[in-house]
């Protein structure tokens, strides 16, 4: 046997014998949390009563640095090389084991690092993120910056070996959850692009403040950031100062990626179907409203579509051609298809569509019209759907300023 | 009969139209909402409105009203559309009071509407159930005749301003099956009636509803309204001509969030500039314009017809209203699309007007329910 | 009996004994020619054999002045006042007398002259215009120009009392059946609108050459003039060299209005439904295709919220409100409407929509495709509806730069 | 399979690309036209055609042909679409001959066939008559049995390359009535057979057709292809499969307008800048631009499902002719619009894709026709 089919057997048994049973995702049942109840998103302030499973699996794959699996051991990760890396994530999906660990942690701030952080950034943070022991959210947009993200105004004045930060920062999701924040200032106001820097800093340093933001569907994950006279040691700059910039172009596209990805995934269109079932009855199972059958096909078409994009895309990239900026139709498309099928779904509802809570309705339906109030803000967050055809004009396009 | 509005409706508009300016800024729905109050409306307000005798618009002069048309009352509620004041203008005088006065007898006016014109009674129309959609004639209600009088089995939901009316109108089958035409009749409910709960309704557009359960509530003989099964034709002009009243409100409310929008368009920067200088924001404005003017069209087009007993009223009707749906949702998608993430957040009021929009959108109708009718009206 | 009540029994008596039956429109019937065919248009090439009668209605309504009732009698009008004038046309309306001459003639170049041009003008053209002798063709478009109309190229150079001109029109309608044409040229390459002078010359004036343009659905009216050293008196500018940006937008609102009214009452909605009803029968003459149903049934709603705001603006008109530039509104609207509406009938038509001429499709089938694609201009020419959008955004709703 | 192309996949591509570029110009298309040509194409070029092996790609090796897949065939559709090349490839491969692969017999094919690969035979499918719409199954045209053959009669229109096939393939029914699904039978009729009557259509498109009338035509009993009564469901697959081959000639022909509408916005200049710095038609070219992908994609899936035999090929289909019929229509309306008014006038190319869009989107049912099949294929 070879070393890899070696390792494969080892990993399964391993993974098998450690897996918690409820840790093996066979979508959603009767009983289960959401998903993102069920993972660990880690962090000093993580509420395990949920999924104590979840905290048992990870700190056994964290012991394996198998929650990071390709990342140097020295910093907590697995040291895995790629392919022993791919196997186990085949053996993973076998098991239908989610994974350990979710959050910006590992997507975002941790690869960022490894490219760019000092050795002394990679030492202090990497292991404590691979063992989910800190929680990061991310500090880019402000009130006035909005799609214009390189307009940020809190900024950054170096008093000593410390930087002093005051602003705002909005739409920090999970702000309230999180441990530290990654987030870009102003260093210099000479330079729009120029004059921005990338920092961290701890959530409980004086001086910041977090206020959960409710949306027009109510909840939600956002925060706003109040930070005033916070004091972050020169140390915890990335990248140097001012080339904070190029940090976030680094990242954004990450970001950009996950949210098409999530609203694609998240949503089936068959639910559609089922409702205009249920709630336009037709014959022998069909949608007895004609007009609306037409447009429960056309989305589920639509939806048709864009997976074969994302699937050709996909099938592209692994013959070696890279994605380009075309890829912003995948979140220009998505959010607009996710909007376009909640609204449809009102429509199915009709009048039963107008409640918010309590008397006269049934819980999904109250739950249908909550989810197309947030879908709404789909096609704003994360680049707007004129940002992405900004995009693909000038980019792809190759149309004139 | 015109389009434009004479002197008399225009001096009517401007009083709305100040009156909602000063006395019910957009943060009075939001102050109700938050303090979980119990009306979801003033008492006060209400009386200020009864003085102004907007209640009285549609009472006819010898039961204590003034005797207008429906433009006249369009006219007032197109202006408290704008500021979506919660007061129960439209539920009392388009739905409740106008089915006394479609469908009630001499005896029932005299006693029920004087109280309707000085505004000191209220009236609600309690014709939807869960499955009626946009079809008075879906009902499971039953009335049946018990001695002299009748008892009331069943639900109604969505009854606009139940939880405060004194009187309910409400419709009920006396014979056939869910979606008959014969058969349905309407009754006048005290709402005090034993037997009879009344639960308030938390509506996503902060609309002011209830759910009406009517456990064995018996009724006296002359607590019917019109004729025994034939209820449905009065019941359904009544709907009509609230529907052109719910078209003036959404009218009011379309080019609120309008404004609000180009407000934000001017005042707004991005990259430097206003964000309503750049082109495709631009034209979709004009798009939204467009569609804003041919509503308003469309709203006095279906005002003119009622108030003239024109022959195509149902299909000009049905005109408005599927103008007005869709043009109320789009004025308000684009309008929270352009505000960005601002716009998403509770604190913002663009979020009560697109839940008001889609929520008035798929009420008495949505579009494609009246396209489907005017179709029919038109034999194709 | 008063004046005008005298006025109208005479008139009436007039018109009653003169207007040929042929001329009084019922609407179409078999066997008339369309009601272009019909109108006279005037003209020293004025074909009348199709319309004998028209050229009859033409004399004796010129002879009374009353193709231009309003005019001085001095310049070939009828010298009627207000009042006359409004109870001559409804007399006519009465008799559905059709306009006894047609063209630029009359609602353009006439009224521009009246109010601008010298009095050696008027006496000179007015009199030939009321007479039906000359007939108009407009010189604006240029192959570069579009809807930039400013950047016009086709240059004048003074040469002793002449002005030699050079360059190219297109969209000239019915240049080869005109006698003469109101042009656009540049007499001053320094100042963009500033230097553009309104001028008129005689179409067999030598080294002007006119081609017919065939569009995508076929024969059309429009022609290229090609202008090649061509000698203009100076006294054949209309108000005033370096004057033209201001006389050309005195007339380009009448254009406008009048292709959006041309447009609107053209081709009515029933026609939809009818086509539906052949090509798609359902029940009781009900339109058997749920989905295109609804279409037919959105676009006829259209149609009467767009009369029912033409007549809101009619009215608002006559209690004294100036239509301002939210009548782009129309122009906008009617055409895309109408493109809707033919885009709609060849769906309806389905693969009897694939025909040019000849074998296998009915003449009915073979004129609606020609329609269509001729439809398809109707939102470039007169203003694109991009310009109307610009406008509308620009000038009624006051969106900045 | 794969969504993208293999190698050998993209060789012929860039083969018939270059094919396409260098031997057929759009201008040949108007000149067959001015000229009246009465092929409308050149045997020559289809001799070349030929020669690449492109006819012989469907017919299976032991008839000699290539025996390759639609994908192979859709690559060099597609290229030949961008320029409307009108040489008759899609009606022979796709339709006339792919009938005879589908439903004829060993004896037929081996006839036949040969031919067709080396394209010295043609073959044109007679499917549709003036109220087939988009369904086989509505035929009027009959086949009476007669001794040991047939008497055909009737009519058929659209025959794509009819007027120079020499054989016909036609579907008549043998029992039944218009609609019916039993009763359809296809037979092979000789371009030359007595009462047949050929008469070339001038369509829109320039693509080239025929209507055939049949007035007693008799046809042997070997002339019957497939079982009698039972050729709807062969026509069916045959129809179908062509059907995509008409998506990849559209997505060709998409993107030749496109490509020639951005390169109008990069050069043409108005208010002295060109007119593709305007947002408003940048936003409206990028639109264009993603749904040119989804529709590549939606193309790659249905030929993928073909070649694959796939359980959902015929919701597949239905998905690629929906999105192209969608997307080449937006393309050519929104090209137009672009051009202004140079390109309403004939001397423009671009109507000639205005053209080819609308008439491929009315062929082999449109996008709603698709969605409604779809629709019952997924069961709502």
């Amino acid at each position: 046997m070879s070393d890899i089919e070696q390792f494969r057997v080892e990993c399964a048994a391993w993974l098998d014998e450690n897996c918690p049973s409820s840790m093996r995702w066979e979508g959603p049942k009767a009983g289960d949390g959401t998903i993102g109840e069920m993972l660990a998103w880690g962090g000093r302030k993580a509420d395990w009563s949920k999924n104590p499973d979840a905290r048992v699996w990870l700190d056994r794959m964290a012991e394996k640095g198998w929650t990071a699996p390709t990342w140097a051991r020295e910093y907590g990760g697995g040291g895995l090389d790629k392919d022993e890396g791919r196997v186990l994530g085949q053996e993973m999906a076998r098991l239908k084991a989610m994974p350990p660990l979710a959050g910006f942690g590992l997507t975002m701030i941790g690869p960022l690092l490894i490219d760019h952080g000092t050795e002394e950034q990679k030492k202090r943070f990497l292991p404590e993120i691979c063992r989910g022991e800190i929680r990061w959210c991310q500090g880019y947009s402000e009130p006035n910056s909005g799609s214009d993200l390189a307009s940020l105004a809190t900024r950054a004045e170096l008093d000593g070996d410390d930087w002093v930060l005051n602003g705002q920062k909005v739409w920090t999701s999970y702000a309230d959850l999180a441990d530290w924040m990654f987030c870009l200032v102003r260093t210099d106001t000479e330079s729009k692009h120029g004059g921005i820097t990338f920092i961290l800093f701890d959530m409980d340093d004086p001086g910041i403040t977090v206020r959960p933001i409710p949306l027009i569907s109510g909840y939600s994950p956002f925060c706003e950031t109040f930070i005033e006279d916070v004091r972050v040691p020169r140390d915890q700059v990335v990248g140097g100062v001012n080339n904070g910039w190029a940090m976030a172009k680094a990242l954004l596209g990450h970001e950009r990626s996950m949210i098409s990805s999530a609203f694609s995934e998240r949503s089936s269109v068959n639910r559609v179907v089922e409702l205009a079932r249920e709630y336009l009855p037709g014959e022998d199972g069909r949608i007895g409203d004609a007009h609306r059958r037409d447009s429960v096909a056309a989305l589920t078409m639509d939806k048709v579509c864009l997976d074969l994009t994302i699937r050709r895309t996909g099938e592209a990239a692994k013959l070696g051609q890279q994605p380009g900026p075309e890829t912003s139709i995948f979140k220009y498309y998505a959010t607009e298809l996710n909007k376009d099928r909640y609204s449809l779904m009102l429509s199915v509802l009709g009048p039963q569509a107008l409640g918010w809570e309590g008397e006269g309705f049934e819980d999904g339906e109250l739950q249908i019209t909550r989810e197309w109030l947030r879908s709404r803000g789909n096609s704003i967050e994360g680049g707007t759907s004129e940002i992405q055809l900004n995009i693909i004009a000038k980019r792809v396009l190759g149309l004139p300023d | 009969m015109s389009l434009v509005l004479n002197e008399e409706q225009k001096l009517l508009k401007t009083s709305a139209a100040d009156f909602a300016r000063k006395e019910s800024p957009l943060s009075r729905i939001r102050a109700f909402r938050d303090s979980d109050d119990e009306l979801g409306f003033s008492r006060e307000l209400w009386a200020s409105m009864a003085a102004l005798g907007w209640p009285a618009i549609l009472v006819p002069e010898q039961y204590g009203g003034l005797g207008l048309g429906l433009t006249e009352i369009c006219c007032v509620i197109e202006e408290l559309g704008r500021n979506l004041v919660p007061e129960p203008l439209l539920s009392n005088a388009l739905l409740g009071s106008a089915a006394i006065i479609e469908a009630g007898s001499e005896e029932q006016k005299s006693r029920l509407l004087p109280a309707v014109a000085d505004g000191s009674g209220l009236v609600a129309l309690a014709w939807q159930e869960r499955k009626t959609r946009y079809d008075p004639a879906v009902i499971e209600a039953s009335a049946s005749s018990s001695g002299d009088g009748w008892i009331l089995e069943g639900e109604k939901v969505l009854v606009w301003d139940g939880h405060v009316a004194d009187v309910l109108v409400v419709s009920a089958r006396t014979s056939g099956a869910p979606g008959d035409h014969e058969g349905v009749s309407l009754f006048l409910v005290d709402k005090g009636a034993a037997g009879l709960k009344i639960t308030r309704q938390q509506t996503m557009d902060l609309r002011n509803a209830a759910v009406l359960r009517f456990d064995s509530v018996e009724l006296d003989s002359d607590s019917l309204l019109g004729t025994a099964g034939e209820g449905l034709a009065p019941l359904q002009v009544v709907i009509d001509r609230a529907t052109v009243g719910l078209c003036a409100e959404m009218m009011g409310s379309a080019e609120a969030v309008f404004a609000m929008t180009l407000d934000y368009l001017k005042t707004r920067e991005q990259f430097g500039v206003a964000i309503g200088s750049f082109q495709a924001l631009k034209h979709r404005a004009a798009l939204i314009f467009i569609e804003l003017e041919l509503s308003r069209s469309a709203l006095m087009g279906a005002c003119e017809a009622v108030d003239a007993s024109a022959d195509d009223v149902a299909k000009k009707i049905s005109t408005a209203k599927a103008r007005l749906s869709d043009t109320a949702v789009l004025a308000a998608y684009e309008g929270l699309q352009m505000h960005g993430g601002v716009g998403m957040t509770d604190e913002h009021d663009i979020g009560f007007y697109l839940k008001r929009a889609r929520a008035a959108e798929l009420s008495f109708g949505d579009a494609a329910w009246h396209r489907d009718r005017f179709a029919t009206l038109e034999g194709f």
